[in-house]
């Protein structure tokens, strides 16, 4: 068969790819039938599963970082990478979420990766005459004077569907406190633990957001978060870059972004860089090699340049150079020079076991910005979970 | 007594009060099942601003929009989808209807070893549901080269409402005089034909209520389309509902319109079978 | 048209015995009534006829040839139900084509065959009608009409009036016994009604308990009842018993005492039996006269019942409980009038403890009505 | 037949059997009692990088006694008895209320109003889910302006978002959508009641309450039973609805798990958490088994004193 | 017990009329028949006199006082149904003091009231049975406890032997007949069946199409029935109609004749007619004899239907279609038989164009059957 297939969760792209990526590549290679075929977020992994158990998966799997796609590989879902081309083009730290915990192994090209922050309205900042909060203290005054001089929501998040707790949250602010990759690595040999000051006080900041978020957060989904900014009722919007491109097309005001405040000014500041998205092929594939051609080009300068435009908010981890025409994606994309760049903490390795860390962050930041468990309370929790199976921590 | 009598001669009058309430209460209820859909469908109509600003008012000249729709018919194939849920629900209720009364028949009709291991095997599928045995089956379609298509659905589905269906129908073909099959036995037909031109035209009722009650998971199953037939030329309009849903999240005007789009063709299969539904009910299937 | 012989034939439902080895010969043509009480075996026994339930042991034959395991389609026989099984769904012309059409028989041999069993039922003008728009006796006749065509060599009917109304039920009696003077068809027919019985059939079997308890002609069974089973079922209202001793066993003028302590003469063989023996004295309402003779009883009339040309006085006789009276239209009795009547000897039956019939001597066997 | 009856004509094969009952049985038995099968043995093995090895019940073992998996079994399974209940409680009495009021004889459009009220019955939960989030919301404020409207503004809260109210309203929802189901069934049953029998009692001198309490109600008891069935195997198998609305996870803090949403977890995995085949059978198997006993003790307890009446 | 009366009563269902305006006085302890065609508005009577359904217009009196208004439950009525309606799930005891308790009536009463009726009406042994596990005639007998028990002041039955086979039938009507003579109560009956009407009612009502036909006694229905409809529903078999043309009429002797042409006398006042009007002539099978006298008719006979005691001739006249006639039992007639019959001028009716019967003279009116 000459036609590939792409397994993708970015349903959002569709249009991106069938009109944009597809196209250019089929400009080199014109024989090659190019089909991406997206599953919603919610749905992906467990279909995805289920098509490779049963072999009816496409050439093309879009990679989770670290474990989900591990376990694939361990399965022997995913075909090795290791002498491909394009490989290259990126820097190890880039391949790291795709490679055996060994290191022997790539099964995975990295594709892009995703910033957090805060989002803002500036016409509300305007009209209020505020200023970018560079550290805690002023990012909590700047939230009370939301509150107080104004029916605008000051921050818009929801915990109806836990993970913006968690991810727009917890894995937001905290590299500031644990350090970045510091932390995450103290972490994974067990020098740290969850019940450590760094986190307990990421869980404390979380807990003091409650006040200012809108009535009802707790029924709020992330939808609904993303509407109430973009219809200009609320002012700041904990963010991952990806949301860059949905602003874009439905807020008609202004908006800019921020780094997660330090403690203090002058502090180094530390950026949560997650590299979100790799993509590498079915192991069960019959057309690996013009899979291999497609990855090639993946890697290719007109790729990231094409990407990284088309969907604003997504950074291409290839070592190239590239413009973002995108102001905002601009902005988020400086800090990588500003600040320290780190990955999500429960990825790698740290959500291998039962309970499953990432589960246990979602369901424990979502309960303590809701007020039904104390930061403590969290900590010890997922510090329990984790050392019930992961042998450093015990 | 007799005074009030004269003066009220039909005495029905004495009765409205009554019907008023039921109607009350009834009109209440229907207040209440409608309210939700009606509110999906009047702010499909509506901008993204109003639809905030006044979620119950009806679209006005300012506020009236079809850009929800121009948006779905737009970005996502909602005739094909239709199609596919037309094409699978139809074949698949087709069949149910079919070979359940088939099996029916078979089962209530003639006594012969095994009889009973099957009609328990049929019951037990009511109890569990098919869903459990998703991986099995996907393999199994694999291995039947059956993924991505169509086919794969009308199967599941024929296995999923059968035992249901077999049930239902069951307790119909008794309530059939035997006289009637006696009588066709004595005119030399054959049980085919028997099944086929006696049985099978008097089962119409109990066919519609099983239609109805076999085509509801079938139209608005999500599972199967996402595991067994993903493709965009196999995708059913629920899961291109859902999907759409989960594409244009935040964008209302796309999603209320995909949601009214999707809640007509069942209204129209609904209509088609709820007289039969009612009919069958109440000759005394499921009692 | 076709004999039909059954030899020893038993059915066994599980571990009932239903049918204990029924023995009849049927001749070609001949109208046969099966009836008997509730659950006897008379459907049993049509649906073994007809193929429908197999038969346990014995013979059938149609025709001289025995068809025991033979599907019901090839024994050439025809049903007709209590309920009629139309189909509901085909039109009257269809139900009734519907058995030569599967046969595979030619359109214009179908419309003939049905337009002239329509037209001879007189339903012609109802062929394009739904079995619900049509009223019980017509579905009848269309019942009726489905066994015609197909031309059986015996027709099979359970109940066939069953459904209908007295008025229509007398009415469709009348026609169907037309419908086999003009058919010539054998006929096996159950009911439950005597009426029916002794106006429609030849012959009438009475069936008790599995069992065949008499055959005979109607008029035969009336006046020769052999047992008291037979005696009780035809007649109607039903024969008065009352439960006597022998005082005195002879071969023609037997003396028998009631329980009330009256003596009774009846012209009744009882040789065989001793003095002392109880019996049963069988006495028809119509046989008991008001003008008194020998013979006689006193009772009280408890109810009288006017049924226009005559009238029925039920009595209450004391010990011997109730007896029921056939008498004139005109008569003037009231409930509560003591009244005496007598019993004609030669009009009575006796029956031994095993309820067998006795034989009658100089017994009066004419039908004149004797009121 | 006898074997003395040596001449009788044999019975021929039954090819009409196979032609009836073979299709059906032949997709059955493959796409559903195979697979099912199939799954339900799987549940003794342990499945760990594409090797499985027999582990006889030590699958379940774990589900019910190890702390991870026990705590969320039976929490799950609490939870699906408290949405068992409120179905019990709420959809199958206003089913037989609407019921009995459609049943009213002589009631004009009522042909209307049950189709109308069967109409959300008809619904997918795709559809079901993201208007009641909508008219639930707290930012659309539609049911708050509503209470406040009517006097009761006070007692709104963003009740889906709550782990005191989530479950609660989510077996509302559900109530919501299914009450046709059992306003229909019981509806034909009560059609089915001849008027004989109301008019007896109505000369009896029974009034419209003593009538349905003493004549319908018994009369219709054995459609209550089926409902119960019908309501206890579909709440057990309850998944859509809560997939839709607060997804695999379940929150607030799994307080609306069920075990439907539990099994697809285990089985399928969710987000970094792997799915694990041969938990997932376990829980899928104890499922089974728990639908199993529920209805034979309702078959065995209840049905048992229950008669059908033959009018 | 109480009277009844009905006083210009109509019921409109939607827009058809169903009863016409009926005026009807039932006295205290009168046991009045309903009977009429099916479809004529009985049932409908009925319940409008049960107040389950509404009285469109007119006044109903139960002892004198206006009930038009009023509820079941408080007329005093009891309803015995065609189907007898009893409560499937409750045994029989509950059945009959279900009304009872209802009403909040003491335990012990109710206990003693049930066994009672119970007792009076045998069925005291099945007071646990549940109602399918009762007989045809048992249920029947629960439906009437039901109804006893209530001590209502009239009883309303619709058709309620309709579901018992024949004999049972006959059986049940007798208890039927007693229990009114014992209970003293005012009965409202209704049926299709002319037998029951004749034996049971004090007083007949026959209704036609929403309308009144003729009220009476028994007897005087079948010697005098008012109008053609009357003289054919009354009577077993039906009365024969011929058609004639009156050629001579007269105040005592008029002159007729049939299509055939014959000639036949009948002693009728036809004085308001003319010559050359077209009349029927009523003559009923018993009246007709078979000693050839004057006003003579030959036939053929078609069929003939043995009874027993008495047999049925179907006979062909020609022209004027078929004549039943009631025969001795022992009549030795085949069908294909030509006889001829005579036709008593004081025997039979005639009936004028609207069907209205025309004044006898000198008719003989006792019951005597002439055969
Ligand atoms: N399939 C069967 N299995 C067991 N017993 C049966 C079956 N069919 C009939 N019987 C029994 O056989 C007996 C005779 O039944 P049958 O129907 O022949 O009676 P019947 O004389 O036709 O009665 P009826 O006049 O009520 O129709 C009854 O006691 C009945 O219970
Ligand atoms: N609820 C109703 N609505 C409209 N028409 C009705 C209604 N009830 C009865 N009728 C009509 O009124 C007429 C009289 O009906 P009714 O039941 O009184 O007849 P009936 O004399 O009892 O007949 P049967 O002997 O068949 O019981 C019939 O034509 C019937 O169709
Ligand atoms: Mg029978
Ligand atoms: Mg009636």
């Amino acid at each position: 068969a000459n036609g590939l297939s792409i397994e993708s969760w970015r349903s959002d792209d569709a249009n991106i790819w069938s009109d944009v990526i597809i196209p250019a590549f089929n400009k080199s290679h014109p024989d090659t039938k190019v089909n991406f075929a997206p599953t919603p977020p919610t749905e992906y992994n467990s279909a995805l599963q289920a098509k490779l158990k049963a072999g009816s998966a496409g050439d093309l799997i879009t990679c989770r970082p670290f474990d989900t796609a591990l376990d694939l590989y361990k399965d022997g879902h995913l075909a090795k990478l290791n002498d491909l081309e394009g490989l290259k083009q990126f820097s190890d730290v880039a391949k790291s979420a795709w490679v055996t915990d060994d290191g022997k192994d790539q099964f995975c090209m990295p594709v892009a990766s995703v910033l957090h922050g805060f989002v803002y309205n500036k016409e509300i900042f305007e009209e209020l005459n505020l200023s970018i909060p560079k550290t805690r203290d002023e990012f909590f005054s700047t939230l009370e004077t939301i509150k107080t001089e104004s029916r605008y929501i000051p921050l818009a998040m929801g915990t109806a569907d836990q993970w913006e707790a968690a991810t727009m949250g917890f894995q937001n602010i905290g590299p500031n406190y644990w350090k970045g990759e510091k932390g995450r690595k103290a972490l994974l040999t067990g020098e740290e633990k969850l019940t450590d000051k760094a986190y307990v006080d990421t869980w404390k900041e979380l807990a003091k957001w409650k006040p200012y978020l809108g009535r009802g957060f707790e029924a709020q989904k992330y939808s609904d978060s993303q509407n109430l900014f973009t219809l200009g009722r609320a002012a700041i919007y904990p963010a991952g870059s990806w949301d860059i491109q949905t602003f874009n097309n439905q807020a008609d005001f202004e908006f800019g972004a921020f780094p997660p405040p330090v403690a203090k000014a002058g502090d180094t500041c530390y950026i949560s860089d997650h590299t979100d998205m790799g993509i590498g092929i079915n192991a069960n594939s019959t057309n690996k090699e013009a899979a291999k051609v497609f990855l090639n080009w993946m890697a290719s300068k007109e790729f990231a340049t094409l990407y990284a435009n088309a969907v604003p908010g997504f950074f291409p981890l290839s070592n190239h150079q590239i413009d973002i025409k995108d102001p905002v994606a601009q902005e988020f994309m400086s800090w990588r020079q500003q600040c320290e760049s780190t990955i999500r903490n429960s990825y790698q390795i740290l959500s291998r076991g039962t309970p499953n860390l990432e589960n246990q962050l979602w369901n424990v930041s979502a309960q303590v910005i809701n007020g039904t468990m104390t930061p403590e309370e969290a900590a010890k929790e997922t510090q329990d979970g984790l050392e019930q199976w992961y042998k450093p921590q015990q | 007594m007799k005074l009030l009598d004269r003066l009220m001669p039909s005495s029905g009058i004495r009765q409205v009060p009554k019907s008023v309430t039921i109607h009350a209460v009834l009109l209440a209820y229907t207040v209440i099942a409608l309210f939700p859909i009606i509110v999906v469908v009047i702010n499909a109509f509506k901008e993204r601003r109003a639809i905030f600003r006044d979620p119950l008012g009806l679209p006005d000249s300012d506020s009236f929009t079809l850009v929800g729709f121009q948006q779905v018919l737009l970005r996502s194939d909602f005739g094909l989808y239709s199609w596919n849920s037309l094409v699978v629900t139809i074949l698949a209720v087709g069949l149910v209807l079919l070979l359940g009364a088939m099996a029916a028949w078979a089962l209530t009709e003639y006594k012969f070893k095994g009889n009973l291991l099957i009609t328990f095997l049929f019951a037990m599928g009511i109890m569990i549901p098919i869903r459990l045995g998703t991986v099995s089956i996907l393999s199994l379609m694999v291995s039947l080269d059956l993924v991505n298509t169509l086919t794969a659905l009308v199967l599941v589905y024929i296995a999923q409402g059968l035992p249901l269906a077999v049930y239902i129908l069951s307790e119909f073909v008794r309530t059939i005089p035997k006289e009637l099959t006696e009588a066709a036995r004595c005119d030399s037909v054959s049980e085919y034909k028997i099944f086929f031109c006696v049985i099978l035209p008097l089962l119409k009722p109990a066919m519609a209520t099983v239609a109805v009650f076999t085509m509801i998971p079938i139209w608005n199953d999500l599972w199967f389309p996402l595991i067994l037939a993903p493709g965009e030329e196999t995708r059913t309009i629920t899961l291109g509902v859902q999907q759409f849903v989960g594409q244009y999240v935040t964008d209302w005007n796309s999603v209320l319109s995909a949601l009214t789009l999707a809640i007509v063709p069942v209204l129209i299969l609904y209509t088609i079978f709820s007289r039969q539904l009612i009919r069958g009910l109440t000759s005394g299937a499921v009692k | 048209m076709a004999s039909v012989k059954l030899n020893n034939i038993k059915k066994r439902f599980g571990d009932v015995d239903v049918l204990h080895g029924i023995d009849l010969d049927i001749k070609d043509g001949e109208f046969v009534v099966l009836i008997g009480e509730s659950g006897c075996g008379k459907s049993t026994l049509l649906r073994l006829l007809s193929g429908l339930e197999d038969i346990t042991e014995g013979d059938l034959y149609i025709d001289e040839e025995r068809v025991n395991g033979r599907s019901p389609a090839k024994r050439g026989i025809a049903m007709v139900f209590q309920s009629y099984a139309l189909y509901p769904h085909m039109n009257v012309f269809k139900n009734m084509a519907f058995g030569l059409k599967i046969s595979g028989k030619d359109k214009n041999f179908v419309n003939n065959k049905v337009m002239e069993a329509a037209k001879k039922l007189k339903i012609d003008h109802l062929l394009e009608r739904l079995p619900r728009e049509l009223s019980g006796g017509q579905r009848q006749r269309v019942a009726i009409g489905r066994a015609i065509v197909r031309d059986p060599k015996v027709f099979l009917f359970d109940e066939p009036l069953s459904n209908l109304d007295a008025s229509l039920r007398v009415q469709t009696r009348v026609e169907l016994g037309k419908l086999h003077q003009e058919l010539k068809a054998t006929v096996v027919y159950v009911t439950h009604d005597q009426v029916e019985a002794m106006t429609l059939g030849d012959k009438i079997v009475v069936m008790n308990k599995g069992r065949v308890e008499q055959v005979g002609a109607p008029l035969d069974l009336y006046h020769h009842p052999k047992t008291q089973f037979v005696a009780a079922f035809i007649g109607s209202p039903k024969m008065n018993f009352l439960t006597a001793k022998i005082s005195q066993p002879d071969p023609d003028n037997t003396q028998l005492v009631l329980e009330s302590g009256r003596a009774i003469h009846a012209c009744v063989d009882t040789s065989s039996l001793n003095k002392g023996d109880l019996v049963q004295i069988g006495l028809r309402p119509e046989h008991i006269t008001l003008d008194c003779e020998h013979n006689t009883v006193e009772g009280t009339v408890t109810l009288i019942e006017h049924l226009g040309e005559l009238s029925y006085l039920y009595v209450d006789i004391g010990q011997e409980g109730e007896m029921v009276l056939k008498v004139d239209g005109d008569n003037q009795h009231k409930a509560g009038d003591k009244i005496t009547f007598g019993i004609k000897s030669n009009r009575l039956y006796l029956f031994d403890h095993q309820g067998k019939a006795l034989k009658r001597v100089n017994a009066h066997t004419s039908a004149t009505i004797t009121l | 037949m006898t074997p003395s009856n040596q001449h009788d004509e044999k019975k021929p094969f039954p090819w009409h059997l196979v032609f009836f009952l073979g299709p059906g049985l032949l997709i059955y038995v493959v796409f559903s009692v195979y697979p099912l099968l199939d799954t339900l043995v799987l549940s003794l093995y342990n499945e760990q990088q594409g090797q499985s090895s027999f582990v006889g019940l030590q699958n379940f073992i774990t589900l019910v006694t190890d702390d991870t998996w026990s705590q969320a079994f039976w929490n799950a399974l609490g939870n699906n008895f408290k949405f068992f209940a409120i179905h019990m409680l709420v959809q199958n009495p206003i089913g037989l209320l609407l019921a009995v009021l459609l049943s009213a004889p002589k009631l004009r459009l009522s042909g209307t109003y049950r189709t109308l009220i069967f109409m959300p019955t008809m619904l997918s939960v795709v559809i079901i889910g993201f208007v009641w989030q909508l008219l639930l919301s707290p930012i659309w404020g539609i049911s708050e302006d509503f209470l406040y409207n009517i006097g009761l503004g006070q007692y709104f809260d963003a009740w889906l978002g709550k782990e005191g109210s989530a479950l609660i309203t989510l077996a509302f929802i559900s109530v919501w959508q299914f009450v046709g189901i059992p306003m229909m069934l019981i509806y034909a049953t009560l059609l089915n009641i001849p008027d004989d029998i109301v008019d007896a009692s109505v000369v009896d001198g029974a009034n419209s309450f003593q009538t349905f309490w003493h004549i319908k109600l018994p009369l219709i008891l054995p459609t209550i039973a089926m409902v119960s069935i019908l309501t206890f195997v579909a709440n057990f198998n309850a998944f859509e609805l809560i997939y839709a609305v607060k997804g695999a996870l379940a929150g607030p803090n799994f307080s609306t798990d069920l075990m439907g949403t539990f099994f697809y977890r285990t089985f399928f995995g969710f987000q970094l958490q792997q799915g694990s085949a041969s938990m997932g059978a376990a829980v899928a198997t104890l499922m089974f088994l728990i639908i199993l006993v529920g209805v034979m003790l309702f078959l065995f307890f209840i049905q048992r004193r229950i008669q059908r009446f033959q009018f």
